[in-house]
């Protein structure tokens, strides 16, 4: 990465994304323990260099479809910090009205089409964002984003293919974290690269390091033009990890502790306010007002998901009433 | 339109396939967001020509051939759907909808759900299903029971031309998802449909034949089986009356109750296996909102709890015959 | 095992996810074809520590770490069962089935029938259902319904520990396929279990508690729910036989309807949404061959006919709770 | 292909099988027309030189997995022609008690675990054969039979992946025939190579000419071979093509007459006959007669049939109470 291509605003709101997404993730972690939020959830700490990558590079109209793990896709697409943690919450104001929670957080007005409890299940969907945007003639793109567990699952490679097959503006960003739960990719798959995948369905693939922010924006703004230009689409790999287990409740303990600090050596947030203060782009006061006023930002979330209504059950009943 | 409907002005005699063809050609002229994906659908016009022409007139961006890959292209036509398209997707058989379940019940289903309202996806899932000639037990099944039962998925299934052309437009409106099955014993069968744009609404039964002895309920290719049999049995002085739900989900409870409180005699035809069928419920949602009315046990006359067999003979017991339905309409009225 | 069973000797207290757990470990011992493999069941010992230890005991060829390609590996259990070996394949969650329907319905559920009684597929899918605490709607679903359609599969839901063990092993040894689905509440449920090798015959239902005035059906998680509220209505003076299918398939029709013939009133209770329910299949039977012994409708009391919401209120009031279960025990012995 | 590795008794049996699924399906599409065969019908004709090389290769203890195009399989594979025909007439005596027809026929006895009706249903059988064979330590592999269509469909790359990720013993031999009933695979897929998609699941593959059964038989018996090692799989695709449409009653129009020219004129059953009469393996005299011999069995085979019994109805009520 070479700072002459970069300016002081965009890296900022990489950083300031990043921050927002381990800020968040840590915040609600700790909601969880003291029992506000319930049902599963999936950390996205350790990859908020993917997720804030790509979403910087894509413009309006363009979609993503997420996971399981999705709050950092949600955030860097523009999420209302405020409705995400009312959703956590199960309450009324969240994104969902309380229906989804956390694997089900969806922003459609922003393209976010939502995280997803079935793994793979997102990546037909962004087929069709995609699909749909071609036909009607947009100039829009769709970014599927799965992790390493989700690309042996058989609508990966349909997908792939269908894409493929109608040049459609999708790029298939390959979050491979290395586990699926507690199952290493190289157990799952006898090939762990996975952008390798790519080229037996005449796909352009790329690899590149998931951890860094720069390689992350880059590797999307170029993929973002091959879209665009009709030669759609294209996957790419990004390779990273978790900081924690699969879920909060996950010690995580069969992930070696010499990888997991290898990684956190290379942590995406690390990397970037070293860019942003060597680079002279910000001071390091600038980079605390940023931060204070992100935890402010989380905070003030927090007590809007604490004094939003639980969801009406009228409502419900009436709703119900529909299916 | 049957019984009790208004007479159709311009209405000519048509196939059921055409009048399918007729309704996907007039709401793509209408509205430029309704397309169609599925397996050899565009060059070919359909195995059984219900999308013929229609690549010719609106080209390849909106009608297409897709591969073999019914789970993503199913979710494709989710994902556009939900992005503001209308897609119709087919899958050539209901038997292969078991590729796509996934796509069509974890995410078509519950999207406008788990999305707090905020979702939605106008999509129209287009397949067969039923007994053929020999198709054996991976192209003959009736499987509407596993879309009735999961919460989110509209279901029709239209039983004449006529039906077949408001209700497929209907379903295209609507805000979906919804399950539209045809049967592949009607593709042929002729009857009189206007040349006007009309609509059937989901959830509106017909009464498909008026009568005051016993109700019959009955959809998709039973219906017209169920006709023949209460036409046998007129002679006997047994007066059937017909009651074809058209759509399964919504159900028009109130047509069917209102027949029930008139007759108070029942039976149901299904084509599908007995165990766990949509016959069953109906059974039981009359059962506990007309017990007083009921003089007699609900029949139900259905499939056999089986594959379908390839040797034509087995397969003719499986599925039930007029003389099946006109037994069991004697039997539920008491004339045996 | 229920009322009216022999007490078990050498039983001690255990849980439903031990009993399992024994089940799988004997049949292992015994009989060299049986293999595991699913997600996460091998290192990690399964999400809900089903497959504990077993890694360990039989070494990596038997208990099998899978990707997440559900359609893939049922469809490779299918394959190895086929060709002898006694797969037990595990689906966390009976949600992600959707995936695999292909592979359960179209292959496993009618090769024994397309090859002519040739082939046989000794398989079991085991997985588990129901509602959790706040898992949403792609982790809370009851789809035995969709199971129990289709001809070809068996269909076990036990509801204690010892009918876990007893029938998980009669499954193993079944020519199969056999769908076994847990339910994620019951994992803590504690139970006698006896150290003894002993088998549960499939088809064999249980009355888990004996009672004059209502016959209460009920499986799975409703059964524990439906006996708290049968001793709740008992104080009233309302005597409810508790009966446990235990299997959907085969059903023991002849449990139930000589328990419906001594109360002569009908309850069925169930997780899973009401439309097209194996309740209603139920209550059809029921109707059908009990018609004279019924006073009044039977009653069904099931899950509303909705996705299952994230939000812990309005998730309680999708599925039965006691209070519903006892007003409805009220309701149908007509004290109310 | 060489002569000198090539003993009579291999190639004349090459030839016999050719020309018995030849002559069987050209016999077979007659009594269609004549209405004795009813249902769906998917002829090999063009195809043959892909089973009689593979099976020619097998040994007792292998296995295959069929598709719904399986007669040809079914006769490689040592099936009773007796016993097919039945079937196809929907017989008592046929291979699935008429309970099958033509697109479920098995042959479980002899490792052929059947046709399929749902395209690419049949791999992940093929992927459990040959993981129970591992798991017992037999010295078995399985053969999946495929064409292009049902390699596009999610579950070839499930199995593709589990099969790589578990070394199995599996063979997955595309015979791409280019078409999806009138699909072409250029269509269908944007790379029509299909063998590619192999590398990237680290997946030896091999692209060879599927009219040419001294390539096949080769082919297959280097990648049995490569399983019995325990390396396994292996990917093949054997590009041929059909000499009639999809089904009896598809005219085929959409195929271009060039192309299918090109293909006639490289007939896997004259390229063998040539091959035997050349190398002097067998005279012309010998062929014909084994000509005859295949024809009258033929016959016979229909004789069988038209004089079986239709399946008793008592039984099949019988069975049906069993589910
Ligand atoms: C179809 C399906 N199978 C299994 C699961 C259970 N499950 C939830 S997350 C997960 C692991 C996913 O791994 P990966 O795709 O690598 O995503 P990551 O957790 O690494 O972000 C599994 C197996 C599921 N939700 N959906
Ligand atoms: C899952 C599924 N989808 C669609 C079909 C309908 N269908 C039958 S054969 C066929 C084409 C198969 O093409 P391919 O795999 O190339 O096999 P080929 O016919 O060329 O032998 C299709 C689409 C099916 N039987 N199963
Ligand atoms: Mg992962
Ligand atoms: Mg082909």
């Amino acid at each position: 990465m070479t700072g002459a291509a970069y300016s002081r605003e965009l890296v900022l709101g990489f950083y300031r994304t990043m921050f927002t997404i381990r800020t968040f993730e840590t915040r609600c972690i700790g909601l969880y323990r003291q029992g506000l939020i319930r049902g599963y959830f999936h950390p996205y700490l350790g990859q908020e260099a993917i997720a804030a990558g790509v979403c910087a590079a894509l413009r309006e109209g363009d979609y993503i479809t997420s996971t399981h793990r999705g709050h950092g896709h949600c955030i860097a697409r523009g999420g209302d910090l405020k409705r995400m943690v009312a959703e956590l919450f199960g309450r009324a104001t969240g994104y969902c009205a309380g229906r989804g929670g956390s694997m089900h957080i969806a922003h459609i007005t922003a393209g976010n089409l939502g995280a997803n409890g079935i793994v793979g299940g997102g990546i037909p969907l962004g087929v069709g964002a995609a699909l749909g945007a071609k036909i009607r003639g947009a100039d829009s793109v769709t970014v599927v984003f799965c992790s390493d567990g989700a690309s042996n699952n058989g609508v990966f490679a349909e997908s792939l293919n269908l894409a493929a097959a109608w040049d459609l503006p999708l790029i298939l960003m390959i979050e491979n974290n290395q586990y699926a739960v507690s199952t290493p990719i190289e157990q799952a798959a006898r090939e762990p690269d996975l952008y390798k995948r790519g080229a037996g369905y005449g796909v352009d693939s790329r690899l590149i390091d998931g951890n860094d922010v720069f390689e992350v924006h880059r590797c999307t703004l170029e993929a973002i033009e091959t879209c665009r230009a009709g030669r759609g689409p294209v996957l790419i790999e990004a390779k990273t990890y978790r900081h924690l287990g699969h879920h909060v409740n996950d010690p995580g303990h069969y992930m070696p502790q010499e990888r997991l600090n290898y990684y956190k050596a290379r942590d995406p947030l690390t990397t970037c306010k070293t860019f942003l203060l060597k680079e002279g782009l910000a001071a390091e006061e600038d980079v605390q007002a940023l931060e204070a006023e992100v935890q402010r930002e989380i905070e003030e979330a927090v007590e809007f998901a604490r004094a939003s209504p639980q969801p009406s059950v009228e409502e419900f009943l009436a709703e119900v009433e529909t299916y | 339109m049957g019984a009790g409907a208004t007479v159709q002005e311009n209405a000519r005699v048509i196939k059921y396939r055409e009048a399918l063809n007729e309704a996907l050609r007039e709401e793509m002229r209408r509205d430029p967001t309704v397309f169609l994906m599925g397996e050899g659908i565009a060059e070919r016009g359909g195995s059984y020509k219900v999308t013929a022409g229609l690549l010719e007139e609106f080209g390849p961006e909106r009608v297409r051939d897709t591969p073999i890959a019914e789970a993503s292209f199913v979710g494709a036509g989710v994902g556009a759907a939900i992005t503001g398209m209308r897609p119709v997707v087919e899958i050539l058989f209901v038997d292969f909808a078991l590729l796509a379940l996934d796509q069509i019940g974890n995410q078509a289903a519950k999207y406008r759900f788990m999305t707090g309202g905020a979702g939605r996806v106008p999509m129209v899932l287009r397949t067969q299903g039923g007994v053929g000639n020999g198709l054996a037990a991976q192209h003959s099944q009736s499987l509407e029971a596993l879309f009735y039962h999961i919460p989110g998925l509209k279901l029709v299934m239209p039983s004449t031309p006529c039906d077949a052309k408001g209700l497929l437009k209907s379903a295209i409106r609507d805000d979906g998802p919804v399950i539209f099955i045809e049967h592949k014993l009607l593709y042929m069968a002729e009857g009189a449909v206007t040349e006007e744009d009309y609509l059937i609404d989901l959830g509106v039964g017909d009464v498909k034949r008026v009568g005051n002895d016993v109700t019959l309920i009955a959809w998709s290719n039973m219906v017209p089986r169920s006709l023949a049999a209460a036409e046998a049995v007129a002679a006997e002085g047994i007066d059937v009356e017909v009651v074809d739900p058209r759509t399964l989900v919504p159900l028009d409870k109130e047509l069917i109750l209102e027949s029930v409180r008139k007759t108070e005699h029942v039976l149901v035809v299904q084509e599908a296996p007995r165990r766990g069928g949509v016959a069953s419920d109906i059974a039981s949602i009359i059962q506990e909102e007309a017990f007083d009315y009921l003089d007699a046990p609900i029949q139900i006359v259905a499939g056999k709890n089986t594959p379908i067999p390839f040797n034509l003979e087995l397969e003719s017991l499986c599925v039930p015959r007029e003389e099946d339905i006109v037994q069991a309409i004697r039997r539920v009225a008491g004339r045996v």
